[in-house]
C-alpha cells in the first residue's frame, strides 16, 4: 500500500543521510543536521551504530526531544559509554577509528571541499563564517559524509576558502598534500547523492533523490556535474523515518523547510 | 609573543608552589591579569565557560588581551563589544548552529576591526597540549592542503624522517594566563572537573598563571580521598575563587544545563541590533550590577531552578 | 616491525567496533595472541599487571614474542625462563629496590641470549602516546647527550624549525596486542581503571588489538552513569575475561596489595636458584595448576584477606 | 647540650639529602632511599614540599612504616593530590615544574654522569644493572640531587655507560647536547657533599660530613676531586632527624649500614 508521505528538503536530507550509516560503525558528527541524522540512523536501521561528538563523547544515546543546538554540551553525554578530553576524542580519527565522518555543508566545491569560513576575500570577506570548528581535522582524517541544501550558490566550481579538505584540486592532490587517508564519500542533498570519480577526485552525481531529475540538479549546480552510468533513484522517507524524526526533534530546529 | 623554552620554564620555577591557600575575591584574581596578554579561557562553546571572571575582566576595562579558546560563543562577542580584545584565536565562532552566525563577530571581522585567527580544533588542543608538555610543538596529520593551514603563519610543514609521511607542525601554544572554571577545588587549587574535560588540563599546564573558579570549594580532605580523579595540581594554580553559578547564561555539567531563555533573548537582541544590542546588555548585565551575585540576581529563578533540576537528573538514564 | 600509517589504520578499521559482546575465558583470550608478535602489557612494575594473561599465555607456550612495559617486574623473569621471549623494551626490570637486581634478568642478558632493549620511562611513555595518537613520532627534551640514546638504533635528533632547539624524536610504538588488567569493564570493553592510570590509555590505543582482564564484569548502565570514569573505549577491546584476583601476587590498586609473603618467597628462590629457581616457581605455579582459579588456590587466604583490608581501606587517609 | 648520637653511613646519606630539599618546591623522588629521604624532609622542616612519584604520583602523605619497595605501587598514592598517568607525570618535568630530582647512584662520574645500566661492555656486560626507568628523564630534565655510598668503584673518572645525564663531558657539552635545563646539583655520600664547578661541569669537593677528611674523601674517589676554597663540615644528624628516620623505616628496609 503505498501512502503518500509528505516531508521537507531537510527531512529529505537528513532521512537520505542517515541511511549511509551502518551499523557497527563509527561516526563523527558535527552539530546541527548530522547530529539529528546520526542519531535518526541509531534509532532507526543502525541500533549499534557509535556515535561521537566533538566535544568529547563516545557512544551517547541522546534523548528525543533533547537535541543539543552544540556538539560540546552536556546534554550530547546522555547515556554515553565514555566523556574523554576534546583534543583526544578528535585524535581518535586520526588513529583510524572513526568510519565517518559527518558534517553539514555551507559551500562545496566539485572537488568536495568545504568552506565555512569565508565568503568573498579572505582579508575583508563579505561574510565571515563561523570557522572549522573540528570540520578540517573530520575531513583531513576520515571519510565524510555532507548533507547540505542544493543550491547553486552553494555548490559551486571552487569555494572561496577550503575550511575542510575534500580532493583539493583533484586528481591525486589530496594524497600529495599529505591526506593519505580519508576524504568525501558522498555528499547529499535535497535533490541527489553526489559522489566522486575516483581518480579525478570530482563529484559525480549517483542517484536522484524523489522526483528530482538530471536537468533541476544540473539547474541548482554551479560547475558542469559528471553523471555516473548507473544512475539511481533514491526511495522516499519512509512514515516511520519520518515519525522517528519527529519524535527526535518535535520544535523543528533542525528540519525547518528550505526554500526550493 | 613566541618565548624560548628556558623563558617559559622560568615562569613556572618561579612559582610559589607549596601547597598554601589561594582563595581571593573575583576582583583580585582579575587583578593578576595585566593588559596586553594572550589569556586562554578553559571549557568550550557554552559549556564550562569562566563567565564570572570574563565578567569582571569588562568590568575591571582590560585592553589589548588575545584569548583563545577552543569553540568561542556568545562570550567572544561581549569581549569584542566591550572592547577588551582585537584578536581572538579559535576554532568556531558563534552562539550556536540553531541561532546562526555571531552579528558582532561578522562586524569585527568583516570590517577588518579584529582578527579571528582560526586553526582547526585539534590543532588548537595539540597547541595547548605541546604548550603543556614543554616541547616546543607536536606533529598532526590535519590542516593540511586546507586554507586554513595556508592562511596561518606560524605553521610548518615537515618530512617525518620515520617514515617520509608528510605532517603539519603546530606549534606550542603557552598563555600567559589561563582562565578554568571547575565544579570542585580546594583552597590550594586542586580542580577536580566532572563530565567534559575539554582542553582545560592541557590549557592549566601551558600556561604561566592559572586563575580558577569553582561552583565550590571543597576541603583538601575531600580532593585527597579520590585523588585519581583531580584534573589540575595545586601549583598551576595562582587563585581560587568560589563562584557559584559562575558560568551562567552558559552550562556547567552536573549542576545547570544552559539557561536557554537568556541565550535566547541575548541573540535576539544580538542578532537585532548588532553592536548596539550587546551594548545594552553589557550595560544591564556586565557594567550595572555591583557585585556577581548581583548579575546572577538579573535571571529568573525559574530558569535557573528548571536548567539546576535537568542537569542534577543526570544523563545516565 | 615499523609499519605504515595506512597499515596501521587498516587493523583499526577492519574491527568489528559495533556495541557487542567480547566476554571470553582466559584460554580463548589469550589464544588470539600468534606466536612472534609485539604483546604491551599494561599496569607498571608490580601493580595492575595482567598476571593471569601471562599466567595463560606460558602455559599456551607461545613462542617469539616482544614484549614491552613500562617497568618490568617479576613477569619478565618469568617470561624470560619459560622461553616465551628473548626481546624485553622496557625502562627498568627488577622486582624492586629492596629486593636487587634479577638474576635472570641478568642471566639472559649478560650472556647474550635476551634482549633488553632500555628506553627512559617518558620516552617509552611517549612511544606509545605517539602510537595512540597516530602521529610516527613525538619529540621530546630527554634522552639526548646519553648512552641510552646512542644504543638505540631507532631514535632520531632534530633542530626545532621554530625555535632552533635540539629535540629528541621517538618513534610511535603500535603493539600487535596490548593485555591490561582493570578493576572495572562491561562486556563490552568499556573499562574503568582506578588509581594509577600508568600508561594504559596509550597502549590500548595504540594497539592493533585489546585484551582485558577485569576484578568484575560490570553492567553497561554502571559505566553510563560515569563516562566520564572512562578510560578505554569498548571500540578498542577485542577480549574482556573475567579475573578476579588477576595481578596476584602483584597488586590491584583499591582492591589489593602485593602479597609480599608470595614476592619474598619468590624472590628467595630466584635470587638462590636463579633459573633452576623459576623453572621450579613455574612447575608449581604455571604449569601445575589446572585452571587459574587453583592458581589461586596456592596463596594463603590470610594474606589475601590482609593485602585485600588494607587496599580496601583506602589512602585517603 | 651536645649528645653523641649514633648512626649508620645509609641514615647520614638520607638525612643529609633531606636537608637540601626545602619547603615549598617541588621533589620528584625515585624508589628506595630519595623517596625515604624525600619523606623525611616532608616530616621535619619542609612540611610543604611537594613529592612526586614515577608511578604518577602528586603530592602524597606516605604513612610511617609504609614505605613501598617501588614508586609504582598504590602505597605511593596515600593521601595524595593527585594520581595521574606516568607520562603525565614525568612530562611535568619537561614543563619546569619540578624543582629537584632526586636520585640513588650506582655509579657516577666526575661530570655526574650516572650509570644505573651496564657494568663493562655494553654487549657482554659483567652486570647488567635494571636501568635507568625515569631516572635519564629526571636527570635530562630537572636539577638534580645525587644520594650513594662513598667508594671508589662507584664514584669513577668515567662511567661504563651513561644512563642518566650529568654534565656529559664537562664544559659546554650538556647544553650542546640539547641539555639546555637541569643539572647535577649536588651528590651526596656518607663522607661528603659534591658539587659543581659551573664553567667546567667538574664535581668538587664543598663540605665534609661529620668526621670526615679530605684524604679520606679523596682516597675512596676514582679520579682527582678538586676541593673548593671555603669547605665546610656539615652538622651531624640529629636525635630529631633519626627519630622520624626510624620511625618512617622502622624495619630499615632503606637504611642498612652499609661498609665503610
Amino acid at each position: 500500500m503505498a501512502v503518500k508521505v509528505s516531508y521537507n528538503t531537510a527531512e529529505l536530507v537528513c532521512i537520505s543521510s542517515a541511511r549511509l550509516l551502518e551499523d557497527g560503525k563509527v561516526v563523527f558528527a558535527g552539530a546541527g543536521l548530522p547530529l539529528l541524522s546520526a542519531i535518526l540512523a541509531q534509532k532507526t536501521h543502525a541500533k549499534t551504530l557509535t556515535i561521537l561528538f566533538e566535544g568529547g563523547v563516545i557512544g551517547p544515546f541522546v534523548e528525543p526531544g533533547k537535541l543539543p543546538p552544540s556538539t560540546n554540551e552536556q546534554r550530547c553525554a546522555t547515556r554515553a559509554n565514555m566523556v574523554l578530553p576534546t583534543t583526544d576524542v578528535l585524535l581518535l580519527q586520526q588513529r583510524g577509528y572513526v568510519d565517518y565522518g559527518f558534517l553539514g555543508g555551507a559551500q562545496v566545491d566539485q572537488y568536495g571541499n568545504i568552506n565555512s569560513s569565508y565568503i568573498g576575500d579572505w582579508d575583508r570577506p563579505t561574510v565571515r563564517l563561523p570557522g572549522t570548528g573540528g570540520g578540517n581535522d573530520i575531513a583531513s582524517l576520515s571519510k565524510v559524509i555532507v548533507a547540505m541544501h542544493h543550491e547553486k550558490r552553494r555548490l559551486v566550481k571552487k569555494v572561496d576558502f577550503i575550511t575542510s579538505p575534500g580532493y583539493l584540486s583533484g586528481g591525486n592532490s589530496r594524497k600529495e598534500a599529505g591526506l593519505i587517508a580519508g576524504g568525501v564519500l558522498k555528499v547529499v542533498t535535497h535533490l541527489a547523492i553526489l559522489g566522486f570519480d575516483e581518480e579525478k577526485g570530482v563529484m559525480c552525481l549517483e542517484g536522484l533523490q524523489p522526483g528530482a531529475t538530471v536537468e533541476k540538479v544540473k539547474e541548482n549546480t554551479g560547475f558542469d556535474l559528471m553523471v555516473k552510468d548507473n544512475l539511481y533513484e533514491a526511495s522516499a522517507p519512509t512514515e516511520e523515518e519520518l515519525r522517528v524524526l519527529h519524535i527526535l526533534d518535535p520544535e523543528r530546529r533542525y528540519t525547518t523547510a528550505r526554500g526550493e | 609573543m613566541e618565548r624560548s623554552y628556558l623563558e617559559l620554564r622560568e615562569k613556572v620555577e618561579k612559582k610559589d608552589k607549596g601547597l598554601r591557600e589561594k582563595v581571593k575575591s573575583l576582583s583580585e584574581a582579575v587583578a593578576l591579569i595585566p593588559d596586553n596578554v594572550h589569556v586562554a579561557i578553559g571549557g568550550c562553546h557554552y559549556s564550562r565557560t569562566p563567565m564570572a571572571l570574563i565578567w569582571e575582566i569588562i568590568r575591571q576595562r582590560k585592553k589589548g588581551l588575545t584569548f583563545s579558546k577552543s569553540i568561542t560563543a556568545t562570550e567572544g562577542d561581549l569581549l569584542l563589544v566591550a572592547g577588551t580584545t582585537r584578536h581572538i584565536i579559535t576554532s568556531w565562532f558563534s552562539p550556536g548552529v540553531t541561532w546562526g552566525v555571531s552579528r558582532i563577530m561578522r562586524h569585527y571581522v568583516q570590517s577588518g576591526e579584529a582578527q579571528y585567527e582560526e586553526w582547526s580544533h585539534m590543532s588548537l588542543g595539540l597547541r595547548y597540549k605541546a604548550g603543556a608538555m614543554g616541547v616546543p610543538f607536536l606533529p598532526a596529520r590535519s590542516m593540511l592542503g586546507s586554507d586554513v593551514f595556508k592562511r596561518l603563519s606560524n605553521v610548518k610543514e615537515m618530512s617525518c624522517p620515520f617514515t617520509g609521511d608528510k605532517l603539519a607542525l603546530v606549534p606550542a601554544l603557552n598563555p600567559d594566563v589561563a582562565i578554568i572554571h571547575v565544579q570542585k577545588a580546594d583552597p590550594y587549587g586542586n580542580a577536580q572537573i566532572s563530565g567534559f574535560p575539554f582542553m582545560d588540563k592541557d590549557i592549566a599546564l601551558a600556561a604561566d598563571r592559572v586563575i580558577l573558579t569553582t561552583e565550590q570549594i571543597i576541603d583538601n580532605s575531600e580532593i585527597r580521598r579520590t585523588p585519581d580523579r583531580t584534573d589540575i595540581p595545586f601549583f598551576c594554580v595562582d587563585a581560587v575563587v568560589e563562584a557559584p553559578c559562575g558560568c551562567l547564561p552558559h552550562e556547567c555539567y552536573g549542576v545547570y544545563e544552559p539557561d536557554f531563555n537568556h541565550m535566547d533573548m541575548y541573540v535576539k537582541l544580538m542578532m537585532e541590533k548588532s553592536v548596539d544590542g550587546v551594548k545594552e546588555y553589557l550595560d544591564k548585565y556586565f557594567y550595572g550590577p555591583e557585585t556577581f551575585e548581583d548579575y546572577l540576581d538579573l535571571f529568573h529563578v525559574k530558569d535557573i531552578v528548571k536548567a539546576t533540576l535537568s542537569a542534577k537528573k543526570g544523563y545516565g538514564g
